[in-house]
């Protein structure tokens, strides 16, 4: 019995990962930590990424048109597999209600301040889980847009940056000590690239099973080239002094100003994240959702949605007490927290799929 | 926090009758768990105690097995 | 039938939600305080604010022939609202103490930093225009001649408002010689340990309150001014960033043949910063500048290639003189506001390392080597004076 | 006070859970015994003044009759073509005495008739007669003879009020089957175009065509409308709108999914694009299906004039649509809670308007907004005259002197005036335009912008999840067509629209040739070479 009947194209799927991968980096911006160098630390980051992603791409060839949880379940049983699943599926939670409310708390900070968090929260959620509710194709279709939307601001924003773009800020070039860079690549792999872990429940519904490899990587690349973008932009227009602010990318459309004309732009960027931020907590959603009703062989997985959403949202109300923390948290212990989830659990399944020998006789079946 | 108590009675008032027509415990039993722990939590918040700070536990957690991260970061 | 009470049930919800919560946010027009520009002064150990706040309804009668009448055109279209606190932020709410309405900083044009702050150290005068997600980042940073509240106080003539005149005349005035420097760039700048920049200084002149922006910056290292640059100075610096748009060279001509004023439209610059074999910096400077003659009092004939050539000489003599006069003040203030360690740092990191902590002994026996390119293309409508022989 | 609205609506759902027991039409076979047969039919029909039965005699001795509806034939030519012939035979003509023969020779030779059609169940015979047939019963044989002479009161063809255009044909449907499907067959020449003719509601029994081009339109898509069709079991369908509710895709959805036009040639458009068109009797309108979101932003004069122009009108209508959405709610959002997102000089001017006036900016946009859809409502509904009256009092009074008296401030009022006026540039949205204006004017007002842009997720995702018969609600867009977008993001010129729509999911993809660009014959030949 299939929970999920919908399949999605190749362009959708790699659209959606594009601004899946941008989501919170958009607001974020990660890596700005090392100065002038956060390009070439996420570069290091995609690079590492594409590396190990292929343990995704080689774990879906094997099992095409299953999701991790049931591979999971055939790999290593109803007990073990469950508990594999279970690790999955609270970290999918969990990075679910951290990037709820990292871009609920630029709403609160930035655009209105006095709100309480919890409406807030709940505004934000009633749109993930009704379109979570709508299916997978949905999700898809309307991500592709919003994604489309996203480049094409991104292009706008870009254009409108020219004027102050100052190319000696990427002066002078890797001065920053090798560990520093590395820690800082690390970082950048876990927290955009490697989240696309979740892709394990959405990829097996490709519609070309053989080309699943080639939108993880189409996907990964081009997500990849947009963040970079987006960083190197950032270091164009502040320099080091992007490090100074909470929100370095919206304070960087915030000084846009082209002849007294062409100026508060923070609104499109301000709409964007949350766009974007709206996309990317629906796949977490949904893929927990999905996800925890496979894992309990249940009939339908939308009545969880429901409840599930509302404990992102009091989880995600309940992460940290402070912005600080937030920052802190992202900046610091996130990668080595994120990496065991996100490359190790892949990597275990396959490891343990090749050691029995799986799937083994798929052919008679 | 009377939007999300909102939320969750119409979840269960929409969701159960449902669980029973089709008789899909095990399904229900799932439901069930998620709708009470969301309670509880909504609960635990309303009545306005000190928030656990999930994240926070596992910072702290982690900056004390791995020292070095304060040094690279 | 199970839908509809769940429709209902919603339904009971969403009411709740309209008219249970309130609108926490939402400001109503009239119930907002606009302030378009603000003074920080410092007075003993306290911040004293001054609030230049626009009014509506002066506005409106001026403005359409008048509603009702009214409002009537006797109304001032801005009042100014003064307050003091210990921190920046206490002020601005104890000046909510005098005004009935909410201060609102979004349409904030500038920011006057009164003389004995800029002493004193900046950084806590603008840390709340920077905190605060309503400010602009883009409002113009100034410094005030005297007290910053005397210079929000006069009345505009053609504005609306004395600060809005003031951001018009920085709009105007950045082309040429006025070193406009925005929030933004304060924190930037202010972030550069062994840096230093400018910020304008405006004066009042005259019994009715003349707003006055000539040129004259003050110095600031980290956020404490060290000193002051006069117009040529700080015009000296904006030549060899390449900012000037429209500025008039006014150079005279050898054997007091008169002087000759040409307007530069169009400027390029760059500052290069090589070492010497012995390890100590040396600044080339490159000027480039377009230029058509204005005016030109005197017998000279320009007509001829030498006589342009001589004209362009003479132009690059006066530029290059007060690039010069620039590095001459920067030396004696050991303010390095040219930006020579920043860009020493971008092009050669290692050597930094070892001068930044003796940047400034270092800094002051820098010697800048300049290079004026000048073009000239037009001479008006005259080619030969009248009165030439 | 709940449980007492549910027992409500268990009470209502217990009646409406009775369906009533629906008339099987009882097969009555005639006799072939005029006299029977006549209090058969009397008996049926009872003794309506409207019903006329004449009774005759075929040469003295073959007793005859004719039935049909006064109003609904054609009276003078029922007298010419059928009561002459009949009555005037004489015993030397009926060359056949009885039965078979005489009815094959009367149906064959002496009816000068078009239409004609034979039928042997009574009941059959009364449902033609009432809906605009003679019959004509003869003594002796088992059938009756149906005749055509239609004659009834129709409008004539002109151009419909609701979708005028500037460059094109000025005729529209109107309320007679006949005459729309013979409005179409005259646009649509090839042997392709089908008709096939479904009977609705118990009570009036109105006809519904559905027409479709026979090879172009998917088999299965023409199969759904037609089970979706024979699914309504109702007493009565007296207008297309009733069809449109029992047959759309999503009935609680705010957005309509069957299209409508009471323009022959945007029936045969939609029609020669592969879908399928809902003719109803009595109905100058026209469904079409599937519907899609775009095509409420195409009008019929987009395809006759410069592709140039048009494109841009297109756009115009794009932003209108969005301008009529969400004026209202951005007025609000930007002056209570985003003032620092307006230029200065706008918001002071604005601030000196507002000024002192009562209400917040939420309760104004929506006072003025209910007062602008009051007036709408007034003045469609009255007579044109007074209609005019009415916009006249309601501008002039209203908007001014609210203003004048300081009640409204007159930014307001002039977001409004540019909302009502943008909802009109895309008629066929701005029911939906008004619904969405209200909740988005609200949400505004509670949440700013941060309201407006959740709400706008939802209704996109809303929008995207919607289907029309199996095809996605916002195809081209979403799903990405790539190729369809020539039709919605600008409008290429006819030779440039070689493929028919690939998001209807058709037969028959190519529409035209590829090297249809026109210019002068030498130039082409130079271009090949």
């Amino acid at each position: 019995m299939k929970l999920e009947k919908g399949r999605i194209g190749l362009k959708g799927t790699v659209l959606i990962m594009i601004g899946y991968i941008y989501g919170s980096t958009a607001i974020l911006s990660p890596g700005v930590g090392v100065g002038q160098d956060a390009w070439v630390a996420q570069t290091i980051g995609l690079g590492l990424a594409l590396i190990v992603v292929w343990v995704n791409t080689l774990l879906l060839a094997r099992f095409p048109g299953q999701t991790f949880i049931e591979i999971n379940e055939r790999v290593f049983g109803p007990y073990a597999g469950k508990f594999i699943s279970l690790l999955f599926l609270w970290y999918i939670f969990h990075l679910g209600s951290i990037v709820l409310i990292d871009h609920l708390d630029f709403v609160r900070l930035m655009i209105i301040p006095l709100t309480p968090a919890e409406v807030v929260v709940f505004l934000g959620i009633l749109p993930c889980i009704y379109a979570a509710y709508k299916g997978l194709e949905v999700i898809v279709r309307t991500g592709q847009v919003l994604v489309v939307f996203t480049l094409l601001y991104f292009g706008l924003i870009t254009l409108f940056q020219v004027q102050s773009y100052d190319f000696a800020n990427f002066k002078p070039f890797l001065v920053t000590p090798f560990p520093k860079l590395a820690w800082a690549g690390l970082t950048a792999a876990s927290f955009p690239y490697l989240e696309t872990v979740v892709f394990l429940m959405i990829l097996p519904f490709l519609n070309q099973q053989n080309k699943v490899r080639v939108a993880v990587y189409l996907g990964l690349f081009f997500g990849g080239l947009v963040v970079i973008w987006s960083i190197m932009r950032l270091i164009l227009v502040l320099g080091d002094t992007a490090v100074n602010y909470v929100y370095p990318s919206y304070y960087a459309v915030r000084i846009i100003n082209i002849a007294e004309l062409l100026n508060r732009f923070e609104i499109l960027a301000a709409m964007n994240y949350i766009m974007i931020g709206f996309l990317k907590v629906t796949v977490l959603l949904y893929a927990a959702g999905l996800g925890w009703a496979q894992l309990c062989k249940c009939q339908d997985y939308r009545p969880l949605l429901l409840p599930l959403g509302a404990l992102m949202a009091l989880v995600s109300l309940n992460n940290f007490e402070h912005v600080v923390g937030n920052f802190e948290f992202t900046t610091q212990v996130y990668s080595i927290y994120a990496l065991p989830f996100s490359a190790g659990l892949p990597f275990l399944v396959l490891v343990g799929a090749w050691v029995r020998g799986l799937p083994g006789k798929v052919k008679n079946k | 926090m009377i939007l999300f108590y909102g939320m969750l009675i119409y979840s269960a008032l929409r969701e159960m009758p449902r669980y029973i027509k089709r008789k899909d415990w095990r399904g229900g039993g799932i439901f069930a768990f998620f709708w009470l722990t969301a309670l509880a939590i909504s609960i635990y918040m309303s009545l306005g105690f000190k928030r656990p700070l999930l994240n926070r536990i596992i910072y702290n957690f982690i900056k004390e097995m791995f020292p070095f991260i304060t040094k690279l970061s | 039938m199970n839908r509809n009470r769940l429709i209902l049930i919603f339904g009971y919800f969403l009411l709740n939600l309209v008219f249970g919560t309130g609108c926490w946010d939402s400001r109503e027009l009239d119930e907002l305080a606009i302030i378009s520009g603000i003074g920080v002064d410092k007075e003993g150990d306290k911040f004293n604010l001054s609030f230049q706040i626009i009014n509506p309804t002066g506005l409106k009668g001026g403005e359409g022939g008048g509603n009702q009448g009214s409002g009537g055109g006797g109304t001032e279209t801005f009042v100014v609202a003064q307050s003091t606190g210990r921190t920046i932020f206490d002020a601005v709410e104890n000046v909510r103490n005098q005004i009935e309405r909410i201060p609102f900083f979004s349409h904030n044009e500038v920011i006057v930093l009164g003389r004995q702050l800029a002493e004193e150290g900046i950084y806590p005068g603008v840390d709340f225009f920077l905190r605060s997600p309503q400010p602009r980042p883009t409002q113009w940073v100034l410094i005030g001649s005297e007290k910053a509240g005397d210079i929000l106080r006069p009345k505009a003539e053609m504005e609306d408002t004395s600060a809005r005149a003031l951001k018009l005349l920085v709009d105007f005035g950045r082309q040429s010689w006025v070193p406009a420097i925005n929030l933004e760039e304060v924190n930037a700048a202010m972030t550069q340990k062994r840096g230093a920049y400018l910020i304008p200084i405006v004066r009042v002149q005259g019994d009715k309150g003349k707003l006055f922006l000539d040129g004259s910056a003050a110095v600031m290292k980290r956020d404490k001014m060290v000193g002051e640059v006069n117009p040529g100075e700080s015009r000296g610096l904006k030549w060899m960033k390449g900012e000037i748009r429209n500025a008039v060279v006014v150079s005279e001509l050898p054997n007091q043949q008169g002087l000759v004023s040409t307007r530069i439209f169009l400027n390029r610059g760059s500052i290069k910063v090589n070492l010497t074999p012995e390890g100590i910096p040396r600044v080339n400077v490159y000027v480039y500048v377009e230029g058509e003659i204005e005016d030109m009092s005197g017998k000279f004939n320009l007509t001829s290639t030498p006589g342009m050539d001589l004209v362009k000489k003479q132009v690059a003599l006066a530029i290059k003189k007060e690039i010069q006069s620039a590095f001459q003040k920067a030396r004696s203030l050991n303010a390095d506001f040219i930006n020579i360690g920043r860009i020493l740092y971008q092009n050669h990191p290692q050597v930094w390392e070892d001068m930044e902590h003796k940047w400034d002994e270092i800094f002051p026996e820098i010697r800048a080597h300049v290079t004026v390119g000048v073009s000239i293309w037009r001479v008006g409508e005259v080619s030969k004076p009248a009165i030439s022989e | 006070m709940f449980s007492l609205l549910f027992k409500k609506l268990k009470f209502l759902q217990s009646l409406i859970s009775k369906p009533e027991a629906p008339s099987s039409p009882r097969e009555d076979p005639l006799t072939g015994n005029l006299v029977k047969d006549l209090a058969a039919f009397r008996k049926q029909v009872g003794d309506s003044p409207d019903i006329v039965v004449r009774e005759f005699n075929i040469s003295h001795n073959i007793s005859a009759a004719v039935i049909f509806i006064d109003g609904l034939v054609l009276d003078p030519l029922v007298n010419q073509h059928i009561m002459h012939p009949l009555t005037q035979l004489n015993e030397h003509d009926v060359v056949y005495k009885k039965g078979r023969d005489l009815f094959d020779s009367l149906k064959n030779k002496l009816l000068p008739v078009g239409s004609i059609r034979e039928e042997s169940s009574l009941t059959k015979t009364i449902e033609r007669v009432f809906t605009g047939a003679t019959a004509i019963l003869i003594d002796g044989s088992k059938k009756a003879i149906l005749t055509y002479i239609p004659g009834w009161e129709r409008r004539s063809i002109s151009e419909p009020d609701s979708e005028i255009v500037v460059k094109g044909p000025r005729e529209g449907f109107v309320e007679t089957l006949r005459t729309n499907t013979a409005l179409l067959r005259r646009k649509i020449g090839h042997p392709g175009l089908t008709f096939e003719t479904l009977v609705i509601g118990q009570r009036t029994r109105t006809e519904v065509t559905i027409a479709y081009l026979n090879g172009v339109a998917h088999p299965k898509l023409v199969q759904e409308v037609k089970r979706r069709l024979e699914r309504i079991k109702t007493d009565g369908i007296l207008n297309a709108g009733y069809i449109e509710q029992y047959i759309e895709d999503a009935p609680f959805s705010p957005f309509m999914t069957v299209g409508y036009t009471e323009r022959p040639d945007v029936a045969a458009a939609r029609i020669l694009e592969g879908r399928v068109a809902i003719l109803t009797e009595g109905t100058p309108v026209v469904n079409t299906v599937p519907f899609l979101f775009v095509e409420s932003f195409q009008s019929p004069d987009d395809y006759t004039f410069r592709p140039y122009f048009t494109t841009l009108t297109r756009w115009f209508r794009y932003i209108a649509f969005a301008g009529s959405v969400l004026s209202p709610g951005m007025f609000v959002a930007l002056t209570t809670f985003h003032q620092e997102l307006l230029p200065t000089p706008l918001l002071i001017s604005m601030a000196a308007a507002m000024e002192g006036t009562p209400l917040p900016a939420v309760g104004e946009a929506l006072v003025m907004g209910l007062i602008f859809e009051i007036l709408r409502e007034a003045g469609i509904r009255l007579p044109k005259a007074v209609g005019q009256a009415v916009s006249i009092v309601g501008a002039l009074v209203i908007g001014e002197a609210a203003v004048q008296a300081g009640f409204i401030g007159a930014p307001v009022v002039i977001v409004v005036a540019f909302t009502a006026i943008s909802s009109f540039a895309v008629p066929k949205q701005f029911d939906v335009g008004a619904l969405l204006r209200v909740v988005i004017t609200i949400l505004a007002g509670l949440f700013g912008l941060y309201g407006i842009l959740i709400f706008l997720i939802i209704t996109f995702t809303h929008l995207v999840s919607l289907r029309s018969f199996g095809i996605p609600y916002l195809s081209p867009i979403s799903p990405l067509m790539p190729k369809d977008l020539k039709d919605v993001l600008v409008r290429a010129p006819a030779w440039a629209m070689v493929t028919r729509p690939e998001s209807l999911d058709i037969s028959d993809p190519v529409r035209q040739e590829f090297d249809l660009m026109p210019g002068p014959e030498n130039d082409k030949k130079n271009q090949k070479n």
